[in-house]
């Protein structure tokens, strides 16, 4: 069990957006959390990275109770996770937006860069080296140099990927990692997840690609109106009659 | 004559003045994002032209500041075609010093046509009178009356017209502006003819209790942006609230804490604020 | 009624689109597919003003309006849904569908009918009227940038990825609803990744890539195609 | 101006070109050319005060150039004014004054504000140059700086007849309300204790910054809670005429005691007419002075600018006329030093129709010292009281 | 590798002509407004790596400048302290107060930081302007002593003194380099470029926010420290938002976000500012349009549109070889270099 909620509940003003949510996530899995629009699936995952605190209930990190800690506290512990709409340092090299993402792992402080000590050298290496070997890892090297800015929606989501992973996370959240991707591409980005379960990273998903999710996940959540309406592998799912009615509709295979 | 009365009456004549200027700077920075310090220059600017018109020709008061009304938002316009427009997407610091270098244009220019000194305008209703126990010029009282008239018919023209929501709607989002059919540049000339208009009746109604120089902008300029920073920026009603809380706690601060360090009150008093409210009293939804 | 030949845009020195014919007739449905970057949502800018052109003419009812003010533009008929819906996210759903209407401000009954007919179209709307739009889901705010468009009557609507992070239910009343405006006379031009619910409602499609065209054809045609059907509807 | 203050009946439209330094002066065969500096503030909220101090010396100099130039040890010289602008600020000043020394060779450099002059005492000594200070701080001689001349009286001779005679025309209670300025300050502190030494009360001690107060009803109506008899104010004339019309608004019928720096004739411009100023005691305006020398600057001053001249144009005026002498006694000019040993003589050899005003003397260190004219409203006009 | 190369040219460059320069002119003046305008470029900095490399405009700078110039002069005139003490306790009070003033306000945003530490300034200002016990108010601080020898080295004359604040104007472009060079230096760009993506990747951002105005108020304190004891007379103006302004436009002027931008943009508006004085009256009237312009033409400030220039070209030929990539930012270079520094 690596991340438990007991009764999540996120309010906006008089609006649930989250409603009393138990959820466990196994390690070394593929969950995915799915829903109509406005369901509160990006609310919640939030609320599991520290962007947002609950107004009520506990979220649990391996046992410990994390409800209360900031993002970066969290991102510490293992957590990383990215955005739904695409997050990055648009200003910056591909490279060089991966660099930052393992500096929560390094401790050279403002001295050592002032006086360069060797603390300072080893750990510029050691980022650089991270970087590079995540951006591998997402088949990115050829376009290191590009600003993120300027390069292709599919590959920005890829950046966002390696930047999760230069954290060195067990867990990664994505935020509809294929939203405005087309399918040759969602393939791809599919077997990406996939090669990230192989390195022992658990992967929790927000998505509305059904077919790649139902592919895909081993452990499928359903929200609604930010209540969980039902739990389970994806051929429990797809034969939920609440999910079809609130979700899935006749024909699911958009 | 009662303390308090008298000087709450004051911190309102303050707050009016303060209220209107601010109004036109949270107007320019809801649309297009520019803290304009320029504003100031136009606030002395409008004090200037009406002062000129009733000296000069003779012109009767309202007259005089109805032209400078128009004079000012004019400028207004042109200092956005001139400047801020070809800045509209640079980063925000540029427009600020952008908006330096013209503040620093127009006192300079300001000076060069009337001189340094000080000018005194004189008004038609100079005459003293007695307000429930309270001493008043019917200066002061048409410099509240005519704020509390001005602020409805902002309001009112906001709220109530199309063309009023454009510069709501532009405020919110330009480029869904552009696809609704808005044009934005229009829009954005509007919003700056109101708001040096809205500089102008300030400057024109205060003037006559103070004086009229070329540094005169200073003294309402900063506040001004204590104010819509108070209000939340780009909130109508936030700068108009802003205004009056500034003004009485000038006016009560000077009476019951110290004269000396009433400004530091009214500076700490936002600094406070600030530092609960990270983003002002109001925010935008109430625009 | 519109008509692309031979447009070019230039981001900087980079050339997004190039030499793109395109032309649409009245009344029909016609889809733009092609991969992210392929240059859909800048040929859709470019039609509705907010991009320059660097070459090539775009007629709309036979006049041309390359260059023109994007306001312009709209009166002249055309409408465009952004991809990022460019909503005014403190007003509410009504306010901004009324917004939505603003080149027919005068006609005020027209205005509230349209208004009606909108909140008729979308129910989820008509509950959130009063809510402002930066509060509603992706998909509530997809709706209410659709709405927007038709407040404006126009006679020809751009739609860009109107399904994009979409609920499956959700896409499918979307397509729905597109077809349902196409048949009430409004055309429309869209651009989608999903290929295969796009040609589903639409008359005829052009593909993508690169900026410039690769395939075009009838929604038959396209769906039979190969190619089509590897890159874009997924074996 | 384009608009000219009503009180200006000369008006003219001469404006500014001949505000700011002189043209270069026209040097016929063997002459020379000594400059003169000066540093004030000519641009932003104070220019008004520089433009003014400025119009005094440009005066005095385009005379003398006009008349021949002068003549020390048989060569015959011509000035030149060059004037820098230095926004208030000390560290511009500063600047100012080596780029004069670097440039023009100044002997003297003017300045009228105490942060530049304080600036320019850090290297004058050592740089060798004389100091023409405007301020009434004592302390700007006080300090010892050998070669620092300070223009304007002052203020300690004023205390005595300006209470003596508030006090007996309208009574013992005090209300301080000058400007927040240091000038302002030091006033209010030498004051404030003699006025209680002769039997007075002080019932209210604050000040107006009239560079950051927007409306001064509020202060003035906190001043005047207390009832007082007497209303300090003070500062430049038209704020400080505006204190006193609201105070007369608010109902204060007693009488003003008006610092130094306004001069009641320029308040009178702000007011309308003396009814308002009505018990006022202050300097006696410069136009209604009686020097030697005052009426004939005053009407050329008029003819030049436009307006009525005040005292910091006069005495920069007299200043400069000073220092030529200065220059004459001591047979040089560009020797500080010896300028600056022999400014008695200089004050001693001044013409009779350029004493604007009539300095006496120069102090042990360095201060003019000026007979003092005060002057009170009284039924609608100025009158002038004599000091003893 | 070349860029490098000639970025350390450049900076070579300037080192030697600022130690040349006194040998090839005796001017005084010169001498003068120059090590004037060093003492601006280290305040300069100080403003630079918070606004340039965080995104976070402080107007509380000047205030800053004028804490650690009247330490300075307090310490020295009220207290006797040795010069050199004074310099140093100068520094970090003004730090000091920067950490508490950061603390509060880091926890607003934008313009919403900008006009909160305007205020900040302006509190400062009245503070030092009212207090007269403490700092003379109005008045002004008398009497600050030139820098006290250090052995037999005296800073008595205008050159010594113009070497000593080059010697702390080299001292700030070295530890900026190396700030902006460096793990923690990216750190500050993460922030500048997504607060809450720098947040979840584990960057905890007020800690690094704070890091940077402490740092960025010690140096707008050691500027005002050398300010006082350079004109050795102090007032409460140079605490005024003026002062702030002119900072922010020498800045804007050469380049936000640059290394090389403070000393440009500082150096060529004193000069400008300087050469206009003959216009006397018109100065403002010329001025102001000049810095409007700028700003207009030159969004970059000088040093960036350099940077544009020369990627433009470097662009150019990229385009030759590789169409299909270009979209190319002056960024891209700087982390070139990174990249090759290692
Ligand atoms: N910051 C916020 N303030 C107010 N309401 C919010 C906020 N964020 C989300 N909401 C509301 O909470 C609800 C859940 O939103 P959320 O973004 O979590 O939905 P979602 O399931 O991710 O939908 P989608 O699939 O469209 O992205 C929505 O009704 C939304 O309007
Ligand atoms: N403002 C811009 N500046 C520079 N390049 C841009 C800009 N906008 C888009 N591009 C580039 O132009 C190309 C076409 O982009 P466009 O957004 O039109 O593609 P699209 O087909 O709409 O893709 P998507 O499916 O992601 O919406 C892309 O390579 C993109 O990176
Ligand atoms: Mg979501
Ligand atoms: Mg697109």
């Amino acid at each position: 069990m690596l991340i438990e909620t007991k009764k999540l509940t996120k309010t906006f003003g008089g609006l649930v957006a989250v409603n009393e949510v138990d959820f466990t996530i196994e390690k070394g899995k593929i969950n995915a959390i799915i829903g109509p629009n406005g369901a509160g699936k990006s609310t919640f995952f939030n609320l599991l990275s520290g962007s947002y605190s609950p107004t009520s209930g506990r979220i649990f990190y391996k046992g410990k109770d994390i409800t209360k800690l900031p993002p970066n506290k969290i991102a510490r512990l293992g957590v990383a996770r990215t955005f739904q709409t695409t997050n990055l340092f648009e200003q910056s090299t591909v490279l060089d937006n991966v660099i930052v993402g393992h500096r929560l792992r390094t401790e050279s402080n403002l001295l050592d860069a002032v006086l360069r000590t060797k603390r300072f050298k080893r750990e510029e290496e050691k980022c650089r080296d991270k970087a590079m070997e995540v951006l591998d890892f997402v088949g990115l090297t050829h376009v290191r140099d590009q600003l993120a800015g300027s390069i292709t929606q599919e590959e920005k989501k890829r950046v966002a990927f390696a930047l999760a992973l230069a954290t060195d996370p067990e867990i990664v959240f994505l935020d509809e990692p294929t939203a405005g991707i087309n399918p040759g591409e969602t393939e791809g980005l599919a077997d990406l997840m996939e090669k990230m379960v192989e390195q022992q990273i658990t992967v929790c998903l927000i998505e509305h690609k059904m077919k790649m999710i139902m592919a895909l996940a081993d452990k499928i959540m359903v929200l609604n109106y930010g209540e969980k309406i039902a739990e389970g592998t994806a051929e429990e799912i797809m034969n939920n009659q609440a999910v079809i009615e609130a979700y899935l509709g006749g024909d699911a295979s958009a | 004559m009662d303390i308090l009365t008298q000087q709450l009456f004051n911190g309102l004549t303050i707050g009016s003045v303060y209220s209107l200027v601010a109004l036109g700077l949270t107007l320019v920075y809801g649309i297009l994002h520019i803290p304009n310090f320029a504003h100031g220059a136009l606030y002395m600017l409008g004090a200037y032209i009406t002062l000129t018109l009733m000296l000069l020709w003779g012109v009767h008061y309202w007259i005089a500041m109805a032209v400078s009304v128009l004079v000012v938002g004019l400028l207004g316009v042109i200092m956005d075609r001139l400047v801020f427009h070809p800045l509209r997407n640079a980063p925000p610091i540029h427009d600020k010093i952008a908006a330096i270098g013209i503040l620093l244009f127009l006192e300079a220019f300001a000076q060069l046509i009337w001189g340094a000194d000080y000018r005194t305008m004189e008004t038609p209703y100079g005459q003293v009178i007695d307000l429930f126990g309270m001493t008043a010029t019917m200066q002061r009282v048409l410099i509240n009356i005519g704020a509390i008239v001005v602020m409805i018919l902002l309001f009112l023209f906001l709220k109530k017209t199309y063309i009023g929501s454009t510069i709501i709607a532009m405020a919110q989002n330009r480029e869904g502006a552009h696809l609704v059919g808005i044009n934005t540049n229009k829009v954005a000339m509007l919003t700056f003819m109101i708001s040096g208009g809205l500089a102008a009746i300030a400057a024109s109604l205060s003037a006559p209790i103070n004086l009229v120089f070329p540094g005169m902008g200073h003294l309402v300029i900063l506040k001004a942006f204590v104010i819509i920073i108070l209000g939340g920026m780009g909130s109508v009603p936030g700068a108009i609230l802003g205004g009056y809380i500034l003004g009485f706690t000038e006016s009560l601060g000077a009476t019951y804490l110290s004269n000396d360090y009433k400004d530091i009150i009214a500076f700490l008093m936002l600094v406070v604020i600030l530092s609960i409210k990270p983003k002002g009293l109001f925010s935008r939804e109430g625009f | 009624m519109l008509e692309l030949s031979r447009v070019s845009v230039d981001y900087g020195g980079f050339t997004a689109v190039e030499q793109v014919d395109i032309t649409v007739e009245e009344g029909e449905l016609v889809v733009l597919l092609g991969s992210n970057g392929a240059g859909k949502s800048t040929i859709f800018n470019a039609i509705s003003g907010l991009q320059k052109t660097s070459s090539g003419i775009i007629l709309f009812e036979e006049t041309p309006i390359q260059g023109a003010a994007p306001d312009k533009i709209v009166q002249s008929g055309i409408v465009q849904c952004a991809e990022d819906r460019k909503l005014f996210p403190q007003m509410t759903v009504r306010e901004n569908l009324i917004m939505g209407a603003y080149i027919h401000r005068r006609k005020r009954k027209q205005v509230n009918r349209s208004l009606e007919e909108v909140l008729e179209l979308f129910p989820i709307l008509h509950e959130k009227r009063e809510n402002a739009a930066g509060s509603l889901s992706g998909g509530q705010q997809q709706m209410l940038a659709i709405g927007r468009a038709l407040m404006s009557k126009p006679k020809l609507m751009l739609l860009d990825e109107p399904s994009i992070g979409l609920a499956p239910l959700i896409v499918e009343q979307m397509f729905e609803v597109i077809q349902k405006i196409n048949q009430d006379g409004t055309t429309v031009l869209l651009a989608e990744q999903n290929a295969f619910a796009a040609l589903k409602i639409a008359n005829r499609g052009y593909v993508f890539e690169s900026g410039s065209i690769v395939v075009q054809g009838s929604s038959e045609e396209l769906l039979a195609n190969d190619t089509v059907r590897r890159a874009y509807i997924g074996a | 101006g384009c608009i000219d203050n009503p009180s200006n009946e000369a008006a003219s439209e001469s404006g500014n070109e001949s505000e700011t330094g002189t043209e270069a002066p026209e040097v016929e065969e063997g002459e020379e050319v000594v400059n003169i500096g000066y540093s004030g503030p000519l641009s932003g909220p104070a220019a008004y005060y520089g433009e003014r101090t400025l119009n005094g010396l440009t005066m005095a100099v385009e005379e003398i150039n006009d008349n021949g130039g002068f003549e020390v040890d048989g060569q015959t010289y011509k000035f030149n004014v060059v004037a820098l602008d230095d926004k208030y600020l000390p560290n511009e000043t500063a600047a100012n004054a080596k780029r004069l020394l670097q440039e023009n060779q100044t002997p003297i450099i003017f300045s009228p504000h105490s942060g530049g002059i304080k600036a320019m005492q850090v290297f004058n000594e050592k740089e060798n140059f004389l100091i023409g200070a405007y301020t009434s701080e004592p302390a700007a001689t006080e300090a010892g700086n050998e070669l620092t001349v300070r223009i304007p009286p002052s203020y300690d001779g004023y205390l005595e007849p300006f209470t003596k005679y508030a006090m007996e025309n309208h009574g013992e209670k005090l209300a301080a309300l000058p400007t927040a300025s240091q000038y302002g300050k030091d006033w209010t502190e030498a004051l404030v204790p003699y006025w209680k030494e002769q039997g007075g009360e002080v019932v209210y001690n604050s000040s107006i910054d009239f560079s950051k107060d927007t409306d001064f009803f509020t202060l003035v109506t906190n001043a005047l809670k207390e009832e007082p008899d007497v209303l300090f104010i003070g500062g430049p004339s038209e704020p400080t005429a505006k204190v006193a019309k609201q105070a007369r608004e608010l109902g204060f019928e007693g009488g003003f005691i008006v610092m130094d720096q306004a001069k009641l004739d320029e308040m009178k411009s702000v007011t309308g007419s003396y009814e308002d100023l009505e018990g006022s005691v202050g300097v006696t305006p410069l136009i209604n002075s009686d020097y030697p020398g005052t009426a004939e600057f005053v009407e050329k001053y008029k003819e030049e600018h436009g307006q009525n001249p005040g005292s910091e144009a006069g005495y920069h005026y007299v200043a400069m006329y000073t220092f030529m002498e200065a220059m004459k006694a001591a047979g040089s000019v560009d020797d500080p030093e010896a300028i600056r040993a022999h400014m008695q003589e200089g004050l001693d050899a001044l013409p009779e129709d350029k004493q604007v005003y009539t300095i006496e003397e120069i102090g042990e260190n360095g201060g003019f010292t000026t007979n003092l004219r005060i002057a009170a409203v009284e039924d609608g006009g100025v009158v002038t009281i004599n000091v003893e | 590798m070349g860029s490098l190369l000639k970025k350390r040219g450049w900076i070579i460059g300037f080192i030697l002509a600022a130690i040349l320069f006194p040998f090839v002119s005796q001017n005084e003046y010169f001498l003068h407004i120059l090590t004037l305008a060093f003492i601006w470029m280290i305040a300069v900095y100080g403003l630079n790596l918070l606004a340039g490399y965080t995104g976070y405009l402080s107007l509380a700078h000047a205030g800053f400048f004028a804490i650690g110039a009247y330490t300075l002069g307090l310490l020295t005139v009220k207290a006797g302290l040795n010069y050199w003490i004074a310099l140093v306790l100068a520094c970090f009070l003004t730090s000091a107060i920067g950490a508490v003033v950061g603390l509060v306000a880091l926890r607003t945003r934008e313009h919403f930081f900008a006009i909160y530490t305007l205020c900040v300034g302006y509190i400062i200002y009245l503070v030092i302007d009212k207090w007269d016990s403490l700092t003379g108010g109005v008045r002004g601080l008398i009497g600050i002593p030139a820098p006290t020898n250090i052995g037999p080295i005296s800073f008595q004359t205008p050159l010594s003194q113009y070497y000593l604040i080059l010697f702390f104007l080299l001292f700030t472009v070295l530890v900026m380099y190396r700030i902006i060079h460096s793990l923690t230096g990216r750190t500050f760009i993460a922030i500048r470029n997504s607060e809450d993506l720098a947040q979840t990747i584990g960057i905890s951002t007020m800690k690094n926010k704070l890091l940077v105005f402490v740092i960025s108020t010690f140096f707008a304190g050691l500027a005002g420290a050398l300010y006082a004891s350079f004109i050795r007379f102090i007032g409460p103006d140079i605490g005024y938002i003026t002062i702030i302004f002119d900072l922010l436009t020498y800045l804007l002027v050469g380049g936000i976000g640059t290394l090389a931008g403070p000393i440009v943009g500082t150096f060529l508006i004193v000069t400008v500012s300087q050469s206009l004085q003959f216009l006397q009256d018109y100065r403002m009237l010329i001025f102001g349009p000049l810095l409007t312009l700028l700003i207009i033409f030159y969004p970059r400030g000088i040093v960036g549109a350099y940077h544009d220039w020369r990627m433009k070209s470097l662009a150019k030929k990229k385009q030759q070889l590789n169409r299909k990539q270009t979209y190319v930012h002056t960024q891209s270079t700087e982390t070139e270099k990174k990249i090759k520094e290692g």
